[in-house]
């Protein structure tokens, strides 16, 4: 099977298949063996090339999140076929001198800093959103103007949740 | 106060510091209360004691912070005691006197020794007069009359405005040119009034490069007061504590019997009951200025608790009912070295953020010299409500190496899924050769040490993993490929974990 | 020997005391290997180390008693010492010999001493040599020609009839009258060439209502041998040691010091290496008689790590590279009090059977003072192919009155779902008077402590928890009763818990 | 709804229903009030009136086991018409006269002490089980015959299988 496995901006398109109790996973130049115990909690053994893991796993969607040394990293893994049509479908919309503001971590917005229509630049504060007591300045992705900002002072966001559109 | 036993008491917290105290009361067979907002209904602090009471809506102002709903909870439960904790409540004089009326004892220092010592200014006054060194500095808030920029340019730059009330770094700035003084003044004072509702501040000289040594002292109501030696706090990121260890690699007996008495005296001064804590700022040259005292338990007790082999908790609480000190000095010297680390849900990839939500998986560490205070579960929530903490993780070692190499075997036991964790940081910071040697201060973290350059390190191996992860799951979810998700080698052990998962 | 690093161990062993071991490993930067029979082949001591061989199918005799399989491991994973754990190889001169054949280092004592000391009869003959007192009996096995009955009598009634080889009890029998000698020595030679391959037996007089007193000890291949202070393990039902701690109550200053004179004695006779310990029994007058020497690490040492602040698994590495004692004697006074509970899969309402099955679910206890060294994991198996030990719970208190109280308040923190333990017993056990007094012997649990009487006091209340279970069960798995089982306060907490179980 | 709750020979007859976020049980004279958290882990807390408990709980087919105070107890819990049926069929299969000697616990079976058409007297061991490292002596419920030797020396047994039969 092809997969491809996003971390942020690293994509691995990857060929995956059972050998001996295990998975053979690669990459093109570099081929992986790993296994897997197969209990079914969050927390599990990997044992690679490289060593035994004990690793955390969990799904949630699309995404897996892999914890391995303390370090935990989100991955999408999609079949490639299913990769295309989503890439045909981005390009398709269009959308590609807007950018949205989303919030990156549940919290309250005790700050709005601008107001729909104003011009933005690059990195500059749109709104302050307070989450476990400390207060992080939400910054514009790029220079533009704000087309829309959704974000009231004083409402709690989930993470993920749109607060404002630049363009 | 007269002695008397206490047999019911309520822990008005919550998280890991409600589960310790609740530890040592039962140790002691008295019941615990617990109180809770409506974010841990079912947290960890609440499942673990004897009784709950629910105080309001998840923010702190409405439920952990109300000090009449907690007594209230006192009266019904018929606790005859309150411990604070650390945070929320602990320092406010204020609920020590509501508690005082209510004929609830407070586990923690008289109402007179936090108004006396818990603001910076009076503090700084009081060490003074009992001639405790102090950084040199204006010993009054600033007002609204006076020449912030002259009274600077007399103490000597880089100088640093302090809130008087508070603490965690809110309100604080160095200032390094007289130009800059006026602006940051008001805008501290601006931000203290707003975290703190305090606006006054001060000045004082801006050590450079120092060492953060705090001195553990602990009163009885006769008058009798002891330390329990140092602990090392200099690896701090925006004034948050990351690690804590004692004894300090740079202190050595002559200078621990020196702060010790030193703290003791200005312990004294106060009339101190209970445990507390004195802030020292080293100097590079081995001169030690008493900055503030902490009147209540500390996160980092465990590392005193470790070293002298005492329980605080347990001398809190026979402390408040009246009875002496359970130790003498001498019961007291260190053995060995201990070491915390905090475990936060902080990701120290992405500047520290602070990252919530559910806790989907969790192995402790454990074994030889290893302690694990933890205040969630998996299945619970790291709410943005309250702090990040998420458990305290010390191990003891019989010299300074042994200590780290045991924190850095146990935080290699640890997995924690569903929130990003400090775990990276310590693991990459217990490496670093200026940490092993002992060679840092308080602006290390921030100045000194990066995470740069160490950017997940596993990464293809990690895509590895999750391609066979992946690949598996769909295997077993693809009607042809076999049995379903029993398939593999022990399909009674999934069965009847599914089923125990059930119910 | 000649100092070498040791670079790479294998841990012969499974369950609770590898996974000690590798921890110790881990911390002095030493790569693991483990070993495995297909009944552990993802047991939590497989999955800890840095690589893993499997042995063979789960008999212990096709596993990890195949001293060669171990080897044939040790070099394919270029390992440079083995270290035994207890029971299986861990005294067996034969192994120990293959491994220096093979250039591994044996992490224990040198074979010589193993032959010297561990066959009880030699044991009795040096300790005689030494001037190291024993229980007066026949200082050599039985033999076909001896009158069994009239050596008895010679001895005094009651005497014991013991396997010269093995332990835990097996060909041990008491007997109080002439008649029945014979029949007995027949019986007891039997059980033990079955259970040890070696039939020899000898006799000693029985001491009533002793108590089993073990001293600790540790040599360096330099000479230096040192005491780590007595172990109290009375409490035991046949042989099978229930609770240890240390130091012991009826042991003081000057006992401590001349047990520990006397050991020390006897580990030079033998010029022993490594940990070791001897066990003693302690007559209701104060005296003690030497007993046997047990040459390896034992299950109870961390109640003696506690006591002392030490890592005798790294004193033992350390050795094993030729280094010497990381102590003196002066270091090793003992520090407060520290009690061990072993957790066992066995029903202590059903006559302590041994009960077996998959772990659904583990709590584990945490917290100030507290050990938890544990061999299984929730989803893991207790197999009847090994012993009953799931893991140790270890409490450290300033005195015994709080090592007690904490020890039960770990106790009351454990929850271990899927098979019975011991958890009722000792915290029953915890309370008893007697046992609080120190007042006991090494027949106190199974002639005058009962469990009779306290069947399972909570039965209503657990029926009702069970019927409130069931019902909740119903109503979620009925159609008509809702959105199904997702339903309940927190839907998306349940969600992400099943998809992270998922996978 | 009315559920019978067995554990060993003691059985509670009870009534149950939902109240105030929690459940009502009682057993004619006395009434428990049981509050449970809504996690789906082996290990909860339950309120009762007695207190606040944290639990084990494993369903296994039939049975419950539940852990409390460190005490493991195993239930079955049926709806009370299931029970009457059940009732109804032991009636019918008349095998009153005959006693099954069944593993209590998995293990090994090391020596076989009677053959089949033995008598034996109530008490009386059977065979021998060895499990973790203690043998067992497994012993007759009853006096009779034996009628059925399943038991072979060397045979490893799961918990529950039947080993012989005395009539």
């Amino acid at each position: 099977m092809k997969l491809t496995v996003r971390h942020g901006d690293d994509v691995f398109t990857v060929e995956v298949a059972e050998s001996d109790g295990g998975y053979t996973v690669s990459n093109g130049g570099r081929t992986w063996h790993v296994r897997l115990d197969d209990r079914r909690g969050a927390i599990r053994t990997a044992v690679t090339d490289n060593g035994r893991h004990r690793v955390g796993v969990a799904r949630r969607g699309e995404s897996w999140e892999l914890v391995l040394d303390g370090i935990s990293y989100e991955f999408t893994a999609r079949d490639t076929r299913f990769e295309k049509l989503l890439a045909l479908g981005a390009a398709r919309s269009g959308a590609a001198g807007r950018a949205e503001i989303r919030a990156p971590i549940p919290g309250l917005i005790t700050t709005v800093l601008r107001n729909p229509g104003d011009p933005v630049a690059e990195g500059e504060p749109v709104l302050v959103l307070a989450a476990m007591k400390l207060e992080n300045e939400i910054r514009s992705p790029r220079a533009g103007k704000l087309v829309e900002v959704r974000a009231k002072a004083g409402a709690a966001v989930e993470k993920g949740e749109l607060l404002a559109v630049v363009e | 106060m007269k002695p008397r036993k206490i047999r019911t008491l309520l822990v008005a917290n919550r998280g890991e510091i409600a589960l310790r105290v609740m530890r040592t009361c039962r140790e002691m067979g008295i019941r615990t209360v617990a109180v809770y907002s409506d974010a841990d209904a079912w947290a960890p602090h609440v499942q673990v004691a004897d009784e709950a009471h629910r105080l309001g809506p998840p923010p702190a102002k409405e439920s952990y912070l109300r000090g009449d709903l907690i007594l209230e909870a006192a009266k019904k439960s018929g606790a005859d005691a309150v411990h604070p904790g650390y945070g929320f409540l602990s320092e406010n004089a204020e609920f020590g006197r509501m508690c005082a009326k209510a004929g609830v004892a407070f586990v923690g220092p008289r109402a007179e020794s936090i108004d006396a010592i818990g603001n910076k200014v009076h503090a700084r006054q009081l060490a003074k007069k009992a001639g405790v060194p102090t950084v040199p500095g204006l010993d009054r808030a600033i007002g609204p009359k006076d020449d912030a920029g002259a009274i600077a340019a007399g103490i000597g730059f880089p100088v640093l405005i302090k809130a008087a009330a508070g603490g965690g770094g809110r309100g604080m700035r160095v200032v390094r040119e007289a130009k800059d003084v006026e602006r940051n003044v008001r805008e501290a004072g601006n931000e203290a009034a707003g975290a703190f509702g305090d606006g006054s501040v001060f000045l004082e000289r801006y050590v450079e490069r120092p060492r953060h040594i705090e001195i553990q002292v602990f009163g009885d109501s006769a008058g009798n007061v002891v330390h329990l030696n140092e602990r090392e706090c200099s690896i701090q990121r925006r004034h948050q504590k990351l690690i804590e260890e004692g004894p300090s690699p740079v202190v050595d007996a002559a200078l621990r019997a020196e702060m010790g008495r030193t703290a003791i005296r200005l312990a004294k001064a106060v009339g101190y009951v209970s445990a507390g804590t004195l802030e020292f700022l080293l100097d590079a040259g081995g001169k030690f200025y008493f900055l503030e005292m902490n009147t209540r338990l500390q996160v980092e007790h465990p590392v005193t608790e470790m070293i002298t082999g005492t329980d605080l908790v347990k001398a809190q609480i026979l402390v408040a009912e009246g009875a002496k000190l359970p130790w003498t000095q001498d019961d007291l010297a260190p053995r060995g070295h201990a070491i915390e680390a905090r475990i936060t849900a902080e990701d120290p990839f992405a500047n520290f953020a602070p990252g919530g939500g559910t806790i989907l998986g969790l192995d402790a560490p454990s074994g030889p010299h290893t302690r694990w205070d933890c205040g969630v579960e998996a299945g619970g929530t790291i709410s943005m409500f309250y702090d990040s903490m998420i458990a305290k993780l010390i191990c003891w070692g019989r010299d300074r190496a042994e200590a780290i190499e045991r924190l850095r075997r146990a935080l290699s036991e640890l997995v924690i899924v569903g929130v990003p964790t400090l775990v990276p940081f310590h693991l990459h910071l217990l490496a670093d050769p200026r940490f092993r040697a002992g060679n840092f201060h308080t602006g290390f973290v921030e100045n000194e040490f990066s995470m740069k350059g160490i950017d997940r390190p596993h990464l293809d191996e990690a895509a590895a993993i999750v391609a066979a992860l992946e690949y598996r799951r769909r295997r077993q979810e693809t009607p042809e490929a076999g049995p379903g998700p029993a398939a593999g080698p022990s399909p009674w052990k999934s069965q009847a974990l599914r089923e125990g998962l059930r119910g």
